[in-house]
């Protein structure tokens, strides 16, 4: 069960404020201690980009004093409306970007790209073109050495997990919108990373698949005590899978609310639709959304 | 045609060897206004090898080329009008000069004896079937030693021998006189062979009677007649000023500017040795046994299949060679 | 459209698969012959056409020899020991510098492209080096390398690196920036970084440098040849050009190309292996 | 990570892209600086050495000249008209066949990327041709288009024609499909098709081809000029190597490698801004 | 309002006989008159795919005797599991594949790429990386010869309509996974196409700007009388959206049920919230797919 942590609070606290253009100074030594224990932490992270224009140049706020902790074992879900800077937010935790304020900690120390036990699946599915499906989810367990037949099993059994079983030898070509992303979904669970960053993980696929991979995630997930930070557009998936949900807003990018969800686990996610308080969630927190 | 001499100004391509001492004439002809005195406006082409030059010679882009017989009776074989207006050379260009003097026991011997000590030796050729590697045959041949004897290395062109000789890729450089004398000079080697001087078998002495001549074709003589006969009467004017010791000065300063001095090597050494080597090579005599010499040498060694009808490769208006 | 597009949706899908099968290897087969049909029909064209010009006087054979004259030099020569001899050397040496140069141009092109520091720094230096005409160094690498196939093999190398260095930059700097960073998050290492993913990105146009650098490697060769050696095709061409037969330099030229052709048509094949996927 | 990093978040965006932009333009100077003096100090590293080694006779003047020796050859003549004339018909002549190659090699592979049965039946031809070392046809292009500047245009056409096809053809038969797909959705004409989306998508190929290509142009007419020639570097080159002055060859190889370096560094110039959005 | 035709019926007929090996024999002639006033029709469509593997090759049946009539300004929503065909039947349609049963027509016409009145929203974003957003936005523009003034003007309206001005000088690089999306948007709305082909074109946005855009797709779709075929994971934007709903299957790709949408029009899509009807519409479709 996810240990809530003053990440919260803070959540809200910072909801309430208006996103100012002035903020808090130096964090307290208390708050550094918090992060220590946590999987994935961020705090007053603040990200420019430089938009070049025809005139001179301008600033993109793309994240303004984050403030979040995500605790072992903890699922957190993040939405929010298209360039609000989830995908930015991700890209810190995997050292794909620098912050150039505050500070993010993974597993307590800085972020780094290619760092061991941290998994990030892409929006975007990223296979390479010249391998195969099977090949590609090997992908990751061939660069960390495991031996060709127990990698070639393991693959083998996530392909069918995630419904590709008869097309181990389909190219990426070969491969429509939503079997890319599933062969992209396999090969990020074929690592048994303790971190798992995921942006839009099940974008492309339709309901009933989200479903039965958000079981299969939910179950990888409860075996192997991982934590998972979760972006989606989708609000009910959201709910479903994650204990808190974080919900940001553009302009500048900054965090909103952050709302712990108390569904019971472990959770069936299709029985889920005809519980009340699953619905209940999803009014109150898209109330909170609309709000925009 | 014929009327066209009359213009103050004659476009008329000469194709020489860049840099070597070979195209001495034609350097003096443009400096001193030889060719401008006679209309002709002259245009020097250089150009690294004959082929080439016969090639452009065919296409018509130049006029008249520094080339050597045996070019031209492999050329007049392969169907090629060839014929030769002006002489350029009285004897064989090239010079030997060996690295080591002490591997060549019969250096003071001469000719014939000294080719003992070439056998087995790598020597210098600017290219296989030039007319320089066919006198390092001829040598060997007249010796009574076999062609293949030594080995001949080629290494591409003038003046490329002396470097190789100093690096020890070569035993043996045999190569026009001017790169010859630089690499003595320099202290890189000492002379084997100056045929200049001393005769080197009859078979060399005759083919290199007219080692360089200027040649045209038939047919570019038959249109511009009056030009050809205005290079011609240059050419006897160029001859008359180089060889008056009046003019040692002026000629100095030609060689100076088209002959440079290589680095490494005393100029007035270089240019002494120039000066006073030049009048023992340079003729303008056109020598028909020079040609006929040739062919048989070449049928010999078998680079021509079947003798090649001569009578028709010189010009009826040349100066020919007074039998000695 | 006609009648039978709307035809009864297939029956069997096993039947049509070895029908697909089938089709496609006879569409090889029809696509081999027609390409091959056509090629001779325009190489026997510029033949017939060459020798037509030379008969009719258009052309000189003194220039540019003829069909006829290069066949009968060919007939002659390609089965005496002193040819292949020359063959040998020619491509030993050619083989020798590529292969070098191949792999010195795809590990430099490789360290240029990890840092552009470096590359901003030797890119003119390298540019400077490649802009000098290699052939007029062809006597100098005489002298240093001797004139034995080194020197060749140096020429050889100094064209060929640079070609495949710059084809294979263009292919190593343009990786996918998402691959990029599904390869370092999923914890590659350098080498495997390069091995996995860059390499195998690049090998387009690190293929389309290397068929390049092959021709240019024989270019290399034969001019060296021509310049300064005793055996090889090279020296043979300058040979025959300096006795003024251009029937044997045509005929050279036509083994040249032969042999080029072949050896590129073998790189197609093994490059066409590596790039199925595509 | 110390303190400082965990300060209040940016006051001011405004300022932040001031500092930016100032950085940047700060970065570059400071990169171009570092860069300007690694190269000096590589290339004085290499002059000295040069130096050091004629000076102590481990080196052979004769052979390999001296930057003392080329530097004085270079102040004597670099003033003389006769010398620029030479840069000029060399640059002349290179610059024409350079842009009619590369025209004709990007237009070339342009019908080539659209048929693969046409492009499998021209390939070797052209292969063939290409693999033919040119410089033996020198003579030939001497007697086909006289001494002038004409040959030597022909000579450097026929070296960058085939560098520029085959780069450009990488580049343009790798278009991404997607965008293929909604170009031609979006109802561009075969034209449009081209000059919106294939050309700019193979340009940092073409890119690269040319500028080797006007490596190989440039080598092209010096070797053109070397071996028959009334003007041009190359004409100086084989006339001072004949004259075994190779401070003058050194000190003229020098000139063509500024003055290639030079036309390089322009063409990545252009190169650079059209492709910034990179 | 949408024009029911043998459609439905022929669809439902499908849905209700097993997806058998042998098929009907070719159209009449009264089916293929029906045909000719379709905005666009598939009849006895068939596709099959190679797929090479180590021993051989197998096919996969993409697409089953595929029988679909889309009418001038019918607006029809399919949906359907990950590799049921959803692509391959718009690619059909857009020209850039040729089926290898039955017959497709656009407009009376054989589907042919680059056709006039046209206009694909592929599932990827396809911007040129090279341009900027509103160079992008104007690319279609600017193939038809559209001035550079006009273009340019009609290009920051569409831009600022799915909510991106202020991006018109970014590139694909500097743009949210969404952002991008919506600049294809704005692409394809630029040609007043009478034809919409949408592959998931709000795949990547949250549910507010889904709404958003789904209006603004439905002000167009009324104002010019264009015919839209949307595919999409959806069924609440589905049934929001469209006339008719087609539900399609897998292993082989076939059309499962061709459900109408009575909702009227004009719609508001907030308000279908609070809507029994849309509600009881969901339930039944849902139940319609789950029967996989
Ligand atoms: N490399 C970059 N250069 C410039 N701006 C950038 C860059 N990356 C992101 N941005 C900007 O940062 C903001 C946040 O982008 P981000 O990708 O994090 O959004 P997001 O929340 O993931 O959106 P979406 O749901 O659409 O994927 C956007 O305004 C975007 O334009
Ligand atoms: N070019 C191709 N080669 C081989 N198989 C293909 C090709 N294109 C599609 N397929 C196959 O056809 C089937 C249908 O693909 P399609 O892309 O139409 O599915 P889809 O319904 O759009 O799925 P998704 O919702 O995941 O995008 C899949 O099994 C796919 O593997
Ligand atoms: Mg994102
Ligand atoms: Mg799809």
């Amino acid at each position: 069960m996810p240990v809530k942590s003053g990440g919260i609070r803070s959540g809200l606290e910072q909801a309430q404020t208006p996103a100012g253009r002035t903020q808090r100074l130096p964090l307290s030594g208390a708050c550094k201690q918090q992060g220590s224990g946590a999987a994935i932490s961020f705090s007053h992270v603040g990200q420019y980009f430089l938009l070049r224009e025809k005139s001179g140049a301008r600033a993109i706020e793309a994240l303004h004093d984050v403030n979040l902790e995500i605790q072992k074992h903890e699922f957190v879900a993040i939405v929010g409306p298209s360039g609000c800077g989830k995908t930015t937010l991700l890209n810190i935790a995997a050292g794909l970007v620098q912050q150039q304020f505050g500070e993010a900690r993974v597993n307590g120390a800085v972020p780094r790209a290619g760092q061991k036990n941290v998994a990030y699946m892409l929006a975007r599915d990223a296979l390479l073109p010249w391998r195969t499906a099977i090949r590609n989810v090997e992908y990751g367990l061939e660069l960390n050495g495991v031996a060709k037949k127990e990698r070639r099993h393991r693959a083998g059994e996530l392909l069918a997990a995630v419904g590709l079983s008869g097309y181990e030898n389909a190219y990426r070509s070969q491969l429509s919108h939503g079997m890319r992303q599933r062969v992209a979904l396999a090969r990020t669970f074929a690592l048994d990373s303790s971190i798992l960053l995921m942006d839009e993980p099940f974008g492309a696929l339709d309901s009933h698949l989200k479903i039965q991979l958000g079981e299969l995630l939910l179950s990888l997930w409860e075996q192997n005590k991982r934590s998972v930070m979760f972006v989606t557009h989708d609000l009910h998936e959201a709910i479903a899978l994650a204990d808190r949900v974080i919900v940001m807003r553009p302009k500048p990018g900054h965090i909103a609310a952050d709302i712990p969800i108390p569904l019971p686990r472990p959770r069936n996610l299709n029985s889920l639709q005809v519980n009340s308080e699953y619905h209940e969630l999803y009014q109150h927190i898209w109330s909170v959304m609309g709000n925009v | 045609g014929p009327t066209s001499s009359a213009d103050a100004s004659e476009k008329f391509n000469v194709a020489v060897y860049a840099g070597n001492v070979v195209s001495l004439y034609a350097y003096i002809g443009v400096s001193e206004g030889f060719y401008k005195n006679e209309g002709l406006d002259v245009t020097l082409v250089e150009t690294t090898a004959g082929p080439q030059a016969t090639a452009a010679l065919s296409s018509g882009s130049i006029d008249v080329m520094l080339n050597s017989p045996d070019n031209a009776l492999n050329a007049k074989q392969q169907g090629f009008d060839s014929i030769v207006i002006a002489g350029n050379l009285k004897k064989p260009l090239f010079q030997l000069v060996v690295k080591d003097k002490a591997d060549f026991p019969h250096i003071s011997d001469g000719y014939p004896a000294v080719m003992q000590d070439v056998v087995g030796k790598k020597v210098s050729t600017y290219v296989l079937g030039s007319s320089i590697d066919r006198l390092g045959k001829l040598l060997l041949n007249g010796a009574g030693l076999p062609t293949d004897s030594a080995t001949f290395v080629p290494v591409g062109g003038p003046g490329q021998g002396a470097t190789a000789l100093d690096a020890g890729q070569i035993d043996v450089l045999m190569d026009a006189f001017n790169p010859a004398i630089a690499a003595e000079i320099a202290g890189k080697g000492s002379v084997l062979l100056d045929c200049s001087i001393a005769s080197c078998g009859k078979a060399a002495d005759a083919a290199g009677a007219m080692s360089q001549a200027y040649w045209t074709t038939q047919k570019a003589l038959d249109k511009k007649t009056a030009d050809f006969r205005a290079f011609v009467t240059a050419q006897g004017k160029i001859h008359a000023w180089a060889t008056d010791p009046a003019n040692s000065k002026a000629l100095l300063a030609i060689m100076q500017k088209y002959l440079p001095v290589p680095a490494g090597v005393d100029p007035s050494g270089f240019y002494s040795e120039l000066q006073e080597l030049m009048p023992r090579y340079f003729s303008v005599e056109v020598n028909k046994d020079a040609i006929n010499a040739n062919m048989e040498a070449m049928l010999e060694m078998g680079d021509l299949k079947s003798p090649v009808e001569t009578s028709g490769m010189v010009w009826s208006e040349a100066r020919l060679t007074t039998a000695p | 459209m006609s009648e039978n597009t709307m035809a009864p949706v297939a029956i069997d899908p096993d039947a049509w698969v070895r029908s697909q099968l089938r089709a496609a290897s006879a569409q090889r087969l029809r696509h081999g012959l027609s390409v091959w049909v056509l090629r001779l029909v325009v190489i026997g064209g510029a033949l017939f056409l060459w020798q037509s010009l030379v008969n009719a006087r258009v052309l000189d054979p003194f220039v540019v020899s003829s069909p006829q004259a290069v066949g009968a030099f060919l007939l002659e020569n390609l089965g005496t020991g002193k040819f292949w001899t020359d063959v040998q050397a020619t491509v030993l040496a050619t083989l020798i510098g590529f292969v070098l140069a191949s792999i010195a141009g795809v590990v430099a092109a490789f360290v240029l492209a990890q840092s552009k520091h470096l590359h901003d720094v030797v890119d003119p230096i390298l540019t400077f080096f490649n802009s000098m005409p290699r052939v007029a160094f062809a006597p100098l690498f005489v002298v240093w390398f001797g004139l034995g196939i080194t020197s060749k093999i140096v020429l050889a190398f100094s064209l060929c690196f640079f070609i495949v260095l710059s084809g294979a930059l263009v292919g190593l700097t343009q990786v996918d920036s998402d691959l990029n960073t599904i390869t370092r998050q999923l914890g590659a290492n350098r080498r495997q970084h390069f091995v996995k993913l860059v390499l195998p990105n690049a090998l387009p146009s690190i293929a389309a440098s290397l068929r390049l650098a092959l021709i240019y490697g024989f270019l290399a060769v034969v001019v060296g040849e021509m310049i300064g050696s005793s055996s090889g095709l090279g020296q043979q061409i300058a040979y025959y050009s300096g006795v003024l037969r251009m029937d044997a330099v045509f005929g050279i030229l036509l083994v040249l190309g032969v042999l080029v052709s072949a050896a590129v048509a073998l790189m197609r094949a093994v490059e066409n292996y590596f790039l199925r996927w595509q």
